[in-house]
């Protein structure tokens, strides 16, 4: 057993299959002599030396392309992008090469890479350095992306990801690098992405959180317990996500609730919600409800900041109102 | 000679002409409002992020005082201390820091992103690079217009490496846009030092690659400094082109937040701090006593800026309503479900 | 009247613009001198010279933050992404700059920006050329997002985009630039973007489509017609896509299918079920079906490419199994 | 000497050693090919788009014979020259181009993203400047794993203006990567000329920019073109860094499609086409009738083609089923619904 920190358990995936497979390699800005902005790589470059454990230049089309490409030539590259925003310049490289190329050779080359990025708010990093982005890359056939939610969660998300043969974006709440958790990673056996986890079980309603929100949910669900048993599912991967899992939740519980860290237009939430009422249809009891941010970008104000996330206490209300009314409020920030 | 309570715009205009004692003045105004923020963001008072220019403070202060408010200046996250050199008051610039109401844009877009139209200063961006390209459309619609403003784009010397780097300056090079790149060159990224991410030593040299001059000037000296923008200035004024102007300069603090900048080279920033630009330009104004005109001039500001601080912590922070504002320009608000 | 191609639509839109206002201009690959790869700027540099029609050198970065810029300076400019997967090499100047400087600046600055940009399969041009990628701008509060579904809506679209004081991108479908309708420019009043146009009135069930699938779904309802009065509404505008119509014809229909050109998992389609169920939950008397792409890059071969992209045929079968039994198909592609 | 029947790898050895006759009969079977790929798509069998390299023909076969299959060639849509020149048949060619399960990747890529692993041939892609970096990924690799391949990445002159350009030069020459950079500069981008797009004259300047040797090289000699490339190859597989080599060339016909291409400059395709690369080793290998060397050879790759045109004509299309493989290496099929 160990107490480890989320980025802790990061860099311990990484120097656990860094040990085991000499192919993988961590490349990014400042990971190597500074063990990263967040701490995520601390002590890989003093274990496995400068050609496996890179600082790059602030060069994020160079940074993914080459992990592309090393990837291609067989290699396991772990890329890190410090904040998820910086893929906005270079998103070619993951959604339209490295998601690709298996296709485009008809099987020849495949691109065993991993992109690490933080993400979420929380930490008032404003507009440019808090958002989760997850619908930059969902509608991307050929790609994976996971995102987990604390550091048992990141160290088998990551083990996993690094064995898969095709691209895998993992998107790290930035918020969660510091908690703690006390877990033995001998135990955490690196399953195949793609697979939810059941958080807690219930009955009353299907809970489905990603992230940080996880914990944001759990504690809702916590509140509501005596009420309204929740089962809880973190989707932990979401391109493809657990769509069986869901839709056997939902069989039971008949009520779907997706709490979710993204603007309330065109977030990841809708997807699941699409696809449960149309899978799921004579299951659902009640409509489905989403919880999320606002429409608008991330504020700095640590006021403003706390206002944008959903809280547990008003996905607290929302599970209250479904389950009790069949109906959920209005969200907090809407006007009709 | 510099009143606290002059107008933004007649603080920028202070600088202009080469007043060396304006220079100073503004450049300890900077330096101590920068050890505040270093300090509140010690104590937890600070959300988020910052950095800060100790060291740095010649630069900003020697553009200020080349350029008008109709001009236009895109910088990046390290943008206090340009924010205070082009005019903006210390209350704004604290207050937009610690997210409330009385800052540069009332607490919604925080330390890396400070903006003041009337003063030319526009949003600085937190994307290392983006500014450059948006600078080139700044002079491309100066250019298209037919008006005489200069755009001024600033970046570090890590930013030199990104693709928005290349793009911008061979599009300025190509239609000769009235802009001015002025490179900081404080010889780091973050925890990497130039000379482990860039495979030129100076990144004056690239501009050969995008047709326009390259110039490398002592960043330290704001004499120096104001005598390399002025040709650029003029350039570019006069529709003949655009300059790259590398200002090699050195941050006396850590890249952000609380870094104790252990990547440092030994005796690096000793050497640095013998050329703090602080004391370059008192010596000039005071060669037998420059510390004591420091001094002086640095209690003034400490009183100030101990005002300053106070005032903006009992400032009240924005409202809820504030964040769905100027989601759009036009059209109703962002919160309307439908 | 006029007959016009879509590519001329799009080129009498913008020389109209231009010549009501001095502040637009034009600038992208190809655009100037050649008069476009699709011919949508014909003509426009020699009416309005080199300095508001500008050809670029093969940087979309600083294509889209000369344009950004221009647009915080008070031009109007209209930026061409000849691709739209070119977006790749600088969304950030699009969803991270120009849709937040708005609001970064407390409203100090607007970005009166448009970015045109082609997209849609069914011409052969292969997996990195023939997707339209809305997905990768809905979830941008700050930000508009439009697409014509043929020449008029074009014309009108394009016009409202270059007046709308915020940052609009507007995707063509390539496939439809020389499809030819007449039509009087002079009557197309620039409405403002985010209404949805009513392409044909029904009380069967609501379609809703965009872009090249418009015309998809318009064959479907017309082979369907007799049996099952479709009404169809073609959204044009995507983000924010115009929820009180989808509402309204539902409450009436009780019905919706959603016809997207995206694969599957993570399609815009997602997002208009989920609001539908959640907002019109007892409006609705059967489960809503999207009918989407397979999760699959686009295959190049002419004889895949064509099975890719829904067809009127299949829609046509989706509608009639929905009216008639309350369900729809599977879809041809899925495995369970 | 080069039989039809030779093997993808017998292809590629035979232009091994500098042999001016295979050189020739490569370059005379790629600009047959090319002009087969024209008329097939004016007769829409072709769909998409195509780009042909007539004129371009030294650069490839040059760089094929300085390479080893187990070396790594990057390149783009304009590949159809380069597929061949690297060992390709022309019917893998030809029916990728067409969209048959002959090609290359069975219909699944197109023109645009031909791919032979055992050629070295890395799927070509569309996407302009982006086999850059994956490029300098490819010589990371072989740097990481010390093994002693060379990789090649090769751009056309608009590239280099496009930020992954620099960002790849920068890393490839930081990190001393093991890569030639070869800049196919045929004068345009689609219809722009260099002038109208490039604020330097000569790409190969570029290099200065990034701590490595450019060479500008007269891209329409294949001698001259295989001597470049020996030289950079040498310096790569001996691990002492990259080269960009510059060929300046020109294409004898439109961008793509059925491009007229009526950008040219007066006189500027007949003054390239008096320096035809085809033309230029016939008449060092018969300086006396070169012509009549090539109608030779011509003649033989003119029957041989139209018998692969025939075949590819006749050659199954892809069925449903193959769409939905290859979207993933690992894991069930992407059409399960759950
Ligand atoms: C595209 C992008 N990549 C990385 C970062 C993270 N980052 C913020 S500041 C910085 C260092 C920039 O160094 P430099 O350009 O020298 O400017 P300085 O901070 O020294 O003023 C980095 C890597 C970012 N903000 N944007
Ligand atoms: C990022 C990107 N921008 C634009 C295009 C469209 N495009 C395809 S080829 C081309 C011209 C490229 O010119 P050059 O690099 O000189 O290569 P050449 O075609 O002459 O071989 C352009 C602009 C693209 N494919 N990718
Ligand atoms: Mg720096
Ligand atoms: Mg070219």
């Amino acid at each position: 057993m160990a107490v480890l920190r989320m980025n802790q358990a990061i860099c311990r995936a990484l120097a656990d299959e860094m040990r085991a497979d000499p192919s993988v390699m961590v490349l990014g800005e400042d990971v190597a002599a500074a063990g990263g902005v967040f701490k995520a790589t601390e002590g890989l470059l003093e274990e496995f030396g400068p050609m496996r454990v890179r600082d790059t230049p602030i060069s994020e089309t160079a940074i993914l392309g080459a992990a592309v490409g090393a990837a291609m030539a067989g290699m396991r590259p772990v890329a890190e992008m410090m904040f998820v925003e910086f893929l906005g310049v270079a998103l070619d490289q993951v959604v339209t090469q490295a998601a690709k190329m298996c296709y485009l050779s008809a099987g020849q080359f495949s691109v065993p890479l991993v992109v690490r990025a933080s993400v979420g708010a929380g930490l008032g990093f404003g507009a440019q350095h808090s958002q989760t982005l997850e619908t930059w890359l969902l509608n991307t056939p050929g790609l994976r992306v996971a995102s987990p939610s604390g550091p048992s969660s990141a160290y088998r998300v990551l083990r996993a990801a690094i064995r898969d043969p095709d691209p895998v974006v993992v998107l790290e709440p930035r918020a969660l690098y510091f908690i703690r958790e006390e877990f033995d990673p001998a135990d955490q056996v690196p399953s195949p992405l793609g697979m939810a986890r059941r958080v807690r079980e219930g009955d009353a309603v299907t809970v489905v959180a990603l992230g940080q929100m996880v914990r944001v949910a759990a504690q809702a669900a916590e509140a509501v317990a005596k009420t309204w048993p929740v089962d809880l599912l973190d989707l932990e991967t979401i391109l493809p996500w657990d769509r069986r899992s869901v839709l056997e939740s939902v069989a039971r519980t008949h009520r779907l609730i997706v709490i979710e860290e993204n603007p309330y237009t065109g977030g990841w939430g809708a997807d699941v919600v699409a696809h449960v009422v149309e899978r799921g249809w004579d299951s659902l009891d009640a409509p489905p409800v989403r919880v999320t941010c606002p429409d608008v970008p991330v504020p700095f104000s640590a006021a403003l900041e706390r206002r944008y996330l959903p809280s547990p206490e008003f996905v607290a209300k929302q599970i209250d109102a479904l389950c009790a009314e069949g109906r959920a409020l209005t969200p907090w920030w809407a006007e009709e | 000679m510099i009143t606290t309570d002059a107008t933004p715009v007649e603080r920028r205009t202070a600088l202009q002409g080469g007043n060396l004692h304006a220079a100073l003045d503004r450049m300890v105004e900077i330096r101590v409002l920068e050890e505040h923020v270093q300090q509140l963001f010690l104590q937890g008072l600070i959300p988020g992020t910052t950095h800060t220019c100790q060291g740095q403070e010649g630069v900003c202060v020697a553009v200020a005082g080349t350029t008008r408010t109709t001009d236009q200046v895109l910088c990046t996250y390290r943008g206090h201390g340009w924010a205070l050199a082009l005019g903006m008051p210390a209350t704004a610039v604290l207050g937009e820091i610690m997210g409330r109401r009385a800052g540069c844009t009332g607490g919604l877009g925080g330390s890396m992103h400070l903006s003041d139209r009337a003063l030319g200063l526009w949003p600085t961006v937190a994307i290392v690079g983006a500014q450059l390209p948006i600078a080139a459309g700044a002079a491309l619609a100066s250019q298209t217009r037919g008006d005489d403003a200069v755009t001024v784009a600033v970046f570090g010397d890590g930013a030199a490496n990104i693709g928005a780097f290349h793009e911008a300056l061979n599009l300025a090079g190509l239609w000769a846009l009235p802009v001015v790149f002025v490179c900081e060159n404080n010889l780091y990224a973050e925890y990497s030092r130039i000379d482990g991410t860039t495979a030129v030593p100076e990144i004056a040299s690239r501009a050969a690659g995008y047709g326009m001059p390259g110039v490398a000037v002592d960043g330290q000296r704001v004499d120096a400094m104001r005598a390399a923008m002025l040709e650029a200035v003029d350039r570019a004024r006069a529709r003949r082109g655009p300059t790259l102007i590398e200002a090699k300069t050195y941050r006396f603090v850590g890249h952000s937040r609380s870094d104790p900048a252990k990547y440092r080279l030994p005796g690096e920033l000793e050497a640095w701090k013998a050329r703090d630009p602080v004391r370059l330009v008192a010596a000039e104004l005071r060669p037998n006593d420059p510390d004591v005109l420091i001094a002086e001039i640095r209690a003034r500001w400490e009183a100030t800026m101990a005002l300053v601080v106070e005032a903006v912590k009992a400032a009240p922070e924005p409202v809820e309503q504030d964040m769905f504002q100027h989601v759009y320009a036009g059209g109703r608000g962002s919160n309307v479900l439908g």
